[in-house]
């Protein structure tokens, strides 16, 4: 036996708490088996998880760097592993191994500035990493403003989160909004890019956008319309992986890999790569 | 320089084995070559390529990463990597050498890949130069000269004897080993064969196949090109040119349940197939026109951008003669990128 | 009786309506069969893929015993006589691949033949027996 | 040493396309080489003119493409079968797989197709020039100037020199001659393996099967193998491996890979032209014939539209799966 470090071995993790968010969305929190957290990580970047057997799959951490405790997952059930995880209770076992690919800019390119973060459903989960970070040090950056926007009411992810702490913070603005009119919602109703064009924010910030595929697109082309620069706008991307150190060729966009050179990508970046996302 | 007569090329082949597990190649009873664990009776094989490339040694078709046991809510991750032993690889051709340089910058690059690595270190090459290359072969195109196949050790063979010539310090150390049945000599007779050599290599069909199309930075000329879908129209979609290739180096990772716990193996995987990049939520390459263009433009045009131009494809010829509709990366350029004849 | 004598591992397939019921009067009736003989029950005998079968082996079976109703009495009108073509066609074919011939077998069982199921598990598990352990169809990442 | 010629060919593609009959013709292409004709559609008579081949060399069995390429075609599509090529066809449609009224068949007698790896085999590496001389094929080599001449019956692919039918039974229109089905030699090789002993047999399969790459393309290629989600491929049937891990893995595919299209393979022998690793495949699926034809009665899978395979039918007095070796030890 050896002692070289291998980055496709896995370190033990345990689930010790799992929170139900949405019909289909849970959050887990785990940490390694003497309680630590299992590694370092910046906003943005990924982990992999994998219960033997069932299979490995590549999940943003959602936790705030700045949470030393524990990391947290929030995670869709939509495939092989996220039932299996679904299905599993606190005190369950996983692997898990990270911290993969390039970070959200959040020390150099994001400080100081206007930030303006849009996310559609399950893609607040990458983001909440980043808000929480920028709400720790909240001097750094300057306003914030969120759009969250999910099919219905149930649908929105970490809506205690949100409503709790954010709407609290102090140069926060929280924007929710819903697809459909529904009983007991008092805000705003419609999709989020044409949402986004009806708050009519200034192009003096720098936007964060995560969500559905489709949901990005429209939302960059109004963002666009509204006169920012896609050097201004930034978002996450997800393919298939498997190595999650860029050599199994599975996540190339042509010649990046999401897994090491993703999955946070500036706009103006991502329109130089192939379309094939 | 030093050589052996031909008629001792066992006892060479013993000489080494005695330090190390040596590999040769050798028939694999249908007409092809494969690198086979040189021992009594093992009959060297003088051929131009085995069907698999020697990637194998360093990247196998599949290996087991690690083993868990699984107790209730527990899991045990069981390390079972051993430390492997000093092994060589007689006869590679100096296509196949290069092709160790392209998967070097991919698993040798950080983060390292702690099990190629460990083969790679324990891996010794003697090189074979051509002598006799054949109309599917356009190494010279990637700027490979067959006739210096490099590797740790670089060796000619002609009518009489075997040249060896180290290159390395790997490669200098095997040869003191096998100093006492070897004899000193000039190179006249090597740069006699080169020249013979280079002679056939000017007169291959191939030799004219240009790159210039290809390389850093071609991906908006090229990537939607219409060529693609008539390029592709009858591939199979099997992984028969991912296979045979010496430089293609896709994997996947999956898991066995053995019934007492679950073995992680890593495996060969083909871009060619239809589920290698299927996600739960769709696939972002749905028609085998785009499967078929990745794999192309990784090797033409993306590799060369991570890799300071160097092209993913060493012109070994196999996919040329394997591919079952014969359809090829020869004819992808050509068609890309004009022909030079034409 | 020997300490560590051989005892092959069966695996049987017995179709819901009749072989299984079999084997139920088998063991209402005290009669002896094998304990080592798995029994795994299926809607019908034809809902055995070959693919059930190999895999059976793969995870240490050293035979395998397809059971359904006798021709004529399927529950659900012909499906043992799908089993019966495939399963002639599939265990040539494993012969012919070189496994032994004898690990495999197909037998119609009716849930009236308590007595025939023991014994022909009985004699399947005598004619594996005297085979061994199945060597040529083994997985050895399971033999662990 | 095709009867017909590339020039008889080429005129009828070039007047069906000119003629409105056809909009597409699924032809070979010409490529690098002399011997490595791609499979391609042409749409027009000058790229027809042009790269259209038709020699020794033109192996590929077109029925599995027509599958997807008359998915959206306008018109009809113009496909020239070879006699074996046909029962692929008729075996296709028998299952629905696409859509005859958008096919135009025109039948092409074949004579045999060379199998380039044999043509090495005996000229060496280095082929410039190989093309047919009388009985056989005239090759040179970048190494030998002088043409080599090796008679056909050394060169032919396996399935060519055991051909069971030079009959077309499927076709709008023939070109040449008609021929007859042929009383061929193509068990022989099966029941030499059936001769053998179980050991023996045993460590021949394992020397075959080992050298298997899994690279699919026996089952891509194959026209009975049209599932739109093969078994292999689904990660829910638990045989997903997608790689030779063992010994028990190779087998499994293989196996499986034949019961699969027992009853319904046309002996094409396409698995076994495509194999890199020259695994004798046909071997696997001529025993499943053999057994059908001795169980069952004879059964050829295509010869007419509309049969029922063996395997989705019975007979109330079919042979106990017990007296199969009773039965074979008999013979």
């Amino acid at each position: 036996m050896n002692n070289r470090a291998e980055t496709l071995i896995p370190v033990l993790g345990v689930i010790t708490d799992v929170r139900i968010d949405t019909p289909d969305v849970k959050t887990f929190r785990v940490v390694t088996p003497d309680g630590k957290k299992a590694f370092d990580h910046k906003p943005g970047q990924c982990a992999m998880l994998s219960i033997p057997g069932v299979g490995e799959a590549m999940f943003s951490i959602t936790s705030s760097p700045t949470n030393q405790e524990y990391m947290e997952f929030s995670i869709k059930k939509c495939g092989c592993v996220t039932d299996w995880l679904h299905q599993a209770e606190e005190g369950q076992q996983l692997t898990i191994r990270g911290p993969y690919g390039r970070p959200f800019p959040v020390d150099d390119e994001f400080a100081g500035k206007n930030l303006l973060f849009i996310a559609g459903g399950i893609g607040l989960a990458p983001l909440r990493s980043v808000i929480n970070y920028c709400r720790h040090y909240r001097d750094r950056y300057g306003e914030i403003d969120i759009v969250y926007g999910s099919r219905s009411m149930d649908d929105l992810v970490d809506y205690n989160e949100i409503i709790d702490e954010w709407t609290k913070d102090t140069g926060i603005r929280v924007h929710l909004t819903i697809d459909r009119e529904q009983e007991g919602w008092n805000g705003h109703v419609g999709f989020v890019p044409s949402y986004v064009k009806e708050l009519d924010f200034s192009t003096d910030k720098t936007a964060i956008i995560c969500g559905p595929p489709i949901m990005i697109k429209f939302t960059l082309d109004a963002m666009i319309e509204m006169g920012f620069a896609k050097e201004q706008v930034y978002t996450t991307m997800e393919l298939r992986m498997k190595c999650g150190v860029g050599k199994c060729g599975r996540c190339n966009i042509g010649s990046k890999y999401v897994c090491k050179d993703g999955p946070v990508f500036r706009c103006d970046e991502l329109s130089e790569l192939p379309d094939e996302y | 320089m030093r050589r052996i007569s031909l008629y001792s090329l066992d006892s060479l082949f013993g000489e080494i084995s005695k330090s190390m597990t040596l590999y040769i190649p050798a028939s694999d009873n249908a007409g092809g070559a494969v690198y086979t664990k040189y021992e009594d009776g093992v009959e060297y094989l003088n051929t131009l390529n085995t069907v698999k490339s020697p990637k194998n040694f360093f990247f196998p078709h599949t290996e087991d990463l690690m083993e868990f046991k699984l107790q209730g809510k527990n899991i045990d991750i069981l390390d079972i990597r051993q430390e492997s032993e000093d092994f060589a690889v007689f006869g590679v051709r100096g296509c196949d050498v290069k092709s160790f340089d392209i998967l070097d910058r991919v698993f040798l690059s950080d983060p390292v890949d702690s099990y190629y690595a460990t083969r790679r270190e324990h891996g010794v090459i003697i090189s074979l130069a051509c002598t006799k290359p054949s109309e599917t072969c356009f190494c010279t195109t990637f700027g490979i000269d067959p006739t210096e196949p490099m590797g740790d050790i670089s060796a000619w063979m002609t009518e009489s004897h075997l040249y060896l010539q180290p290159v390395t310090e790997k490669g200098k150390a095997l040869m003191s080993k096998i100093e006492h049945i070897t004899e000193a000599c000039d190179d006249s007779e090597v740069l006699a064969q080169k020249d013979k050599t280079k002679n056939i290599l000017s007169k291959l069909p191939l030799k004219d196949l240009s790159t210039d199309a290809f390389g850093s930075g071609k991906t908006k000329e090229l990537f939607d090109s219409p060529q693609w879908a008539e390029l592709s129209q009858s591939c199979l979609g099997c992984g028969t040119c991912t296979f045979v290739c010496p430089t293609c180096q896709c994997y996947d990772i999956k898991d066995f349940n053995t019934g007492s716990g679950v073995i992680r193996y890593r495996c060969w995987d083909s871009c060619m197939f239809s589920e290698f990049t299927k996600m739960a939520h769709g696939n972002p390459r749905l028609t085998q026109t785009e499967r078929f263009r990745q794999r192309f433009m990784h090797k033409l045009v993306y590799y060369p951008e991570n890799n300071d131009g160097l092209f993913s494809c060493v012109g070994c010829g196999r996919c040329l003669s394997k591919c079952p509709i014969s359809m090829n990366i020869v004819k992808v350029m050509k068609s890309l990128g004009g022909d030079k004849n034409e | 009786m020997q300490v560590n004598e051989y005892r092959p591992l069966i695996v049987a397939f017995c179709c819901n309506w009749c072989s299984y019921a079999g084997a139920d009067l088998a063991g209402n009736n005290r009669l002896n069969y094998p304990a080592d003989v798995k029994i795994i029950r299926v809607p019908c005998s034809c809902r055995v893929n070959p693919m059930f079968i190999l895999r059976a082996f793969q995870r240490g079976a050293d035979g395998v015993i397809i059971c359904g109703c006798h021709p004529g009495d399927c529950h659900y009108t012909s499906g043992n006589y799908y089993t019966r073509r495939r399963m002639a066609l599939l265990f040539s074919m494993l012969d012919y691949l070189g496994i032994e011939r004898e690990r495999t077998r197909l037998e119609w069982v009716s849930a009236a033949e308590g007595a025939k199921f023991a014994a022909t598990m009985n004699d399947f598990a005598e004619t594996v027996a005297a085979l061994g352990e199945n060597k040529r169809l083994e997985d050895l990442r399971c033999k662990k | 040493m095709q009867k017909i010629t590339r020039d008889q060919i080429v005129s009828k593609a070039v007047s069906l396309l000119q003629d409105g009959t056809v909009s597409a013709v699924l032809g070979w292409r010409q490529g690098e080489f002399c011997y490595d004709v791609t499979p391609s559609v042409f749409n027009t008579a000058e790229d027809i003119e042009a790269n259209f081949v038709w020699n020794d060399f033109c192996g590929a069995n077109f029925s599995k493409y027509l599958v997807s390429k008359t998915k959206n075609i306008d018109g009809k599509l113009l496909v020239f079968l070879k006699p074996c090529d046909t029962y692929s066809f008729n075996q296709l449609l028998t299952e629905h797989r696409f859509n005859r009224e958008s096919v135009y068949v025109v039948g092409i007698p074949c004579e045999g197709m060379v199998d380039i790896s044999k043509v090495k085999a005996v000229s060496g590496e280095g082929i410039v020039c190989a093309e047919s001389k009388g009985a056989g094929l005239s090759v040179t080599t970048i190494y030998d100037e002088n043409p080599k001449e090796i008679p056909y019956a050394e060169v032919l692919s396996e399935r060519c020199l055991n051909c069971k039918s030079k009959k077309h039974v499927a076709y709008d229109e023939l070109l040449g001659d008609e021929g007859e089905v042929i009383d061929s030699a193509r068990f022989d090789e099966v029941e030499k393996l059936e001769s053998m002993t179980s050991e023996e047999r045993f460590a021949f399969w394992q020397g075959e099967l080992s050298r298997c790459i899994r690279c699919n393309a026996c089952r891509d290629v194959c026209p009975a193998c049209t599932c739109e989600k093969c078994v292999f491929d689904n990660p829910n049937s638990g045989a997903e491996s997608k790689a030779p891990t063992n010994s028990f893995e190779e087998q499994m595919f293989h196996v499986i890979r034949a019961f699969h299209v027992a009853g319904r393979c046309t002996d094409c022998g396409e698995c076994s032209r495509v194999c890199p690793q020259n695994i004798p495949l046909h071997l696997l699926n001529r025993k499943f014939i053999k057994d059908i034809n001795s169980f069952y009665g004879d059964y050829q899978a295509g010869a007419e539209v509309g049969m029922r395979a063996p395997l989705v039918d019975y007979d109330l007095g079919d042979l106990e799966a017990c007296d199969v070796f009773e039965r074979r030890d008999s013979e």
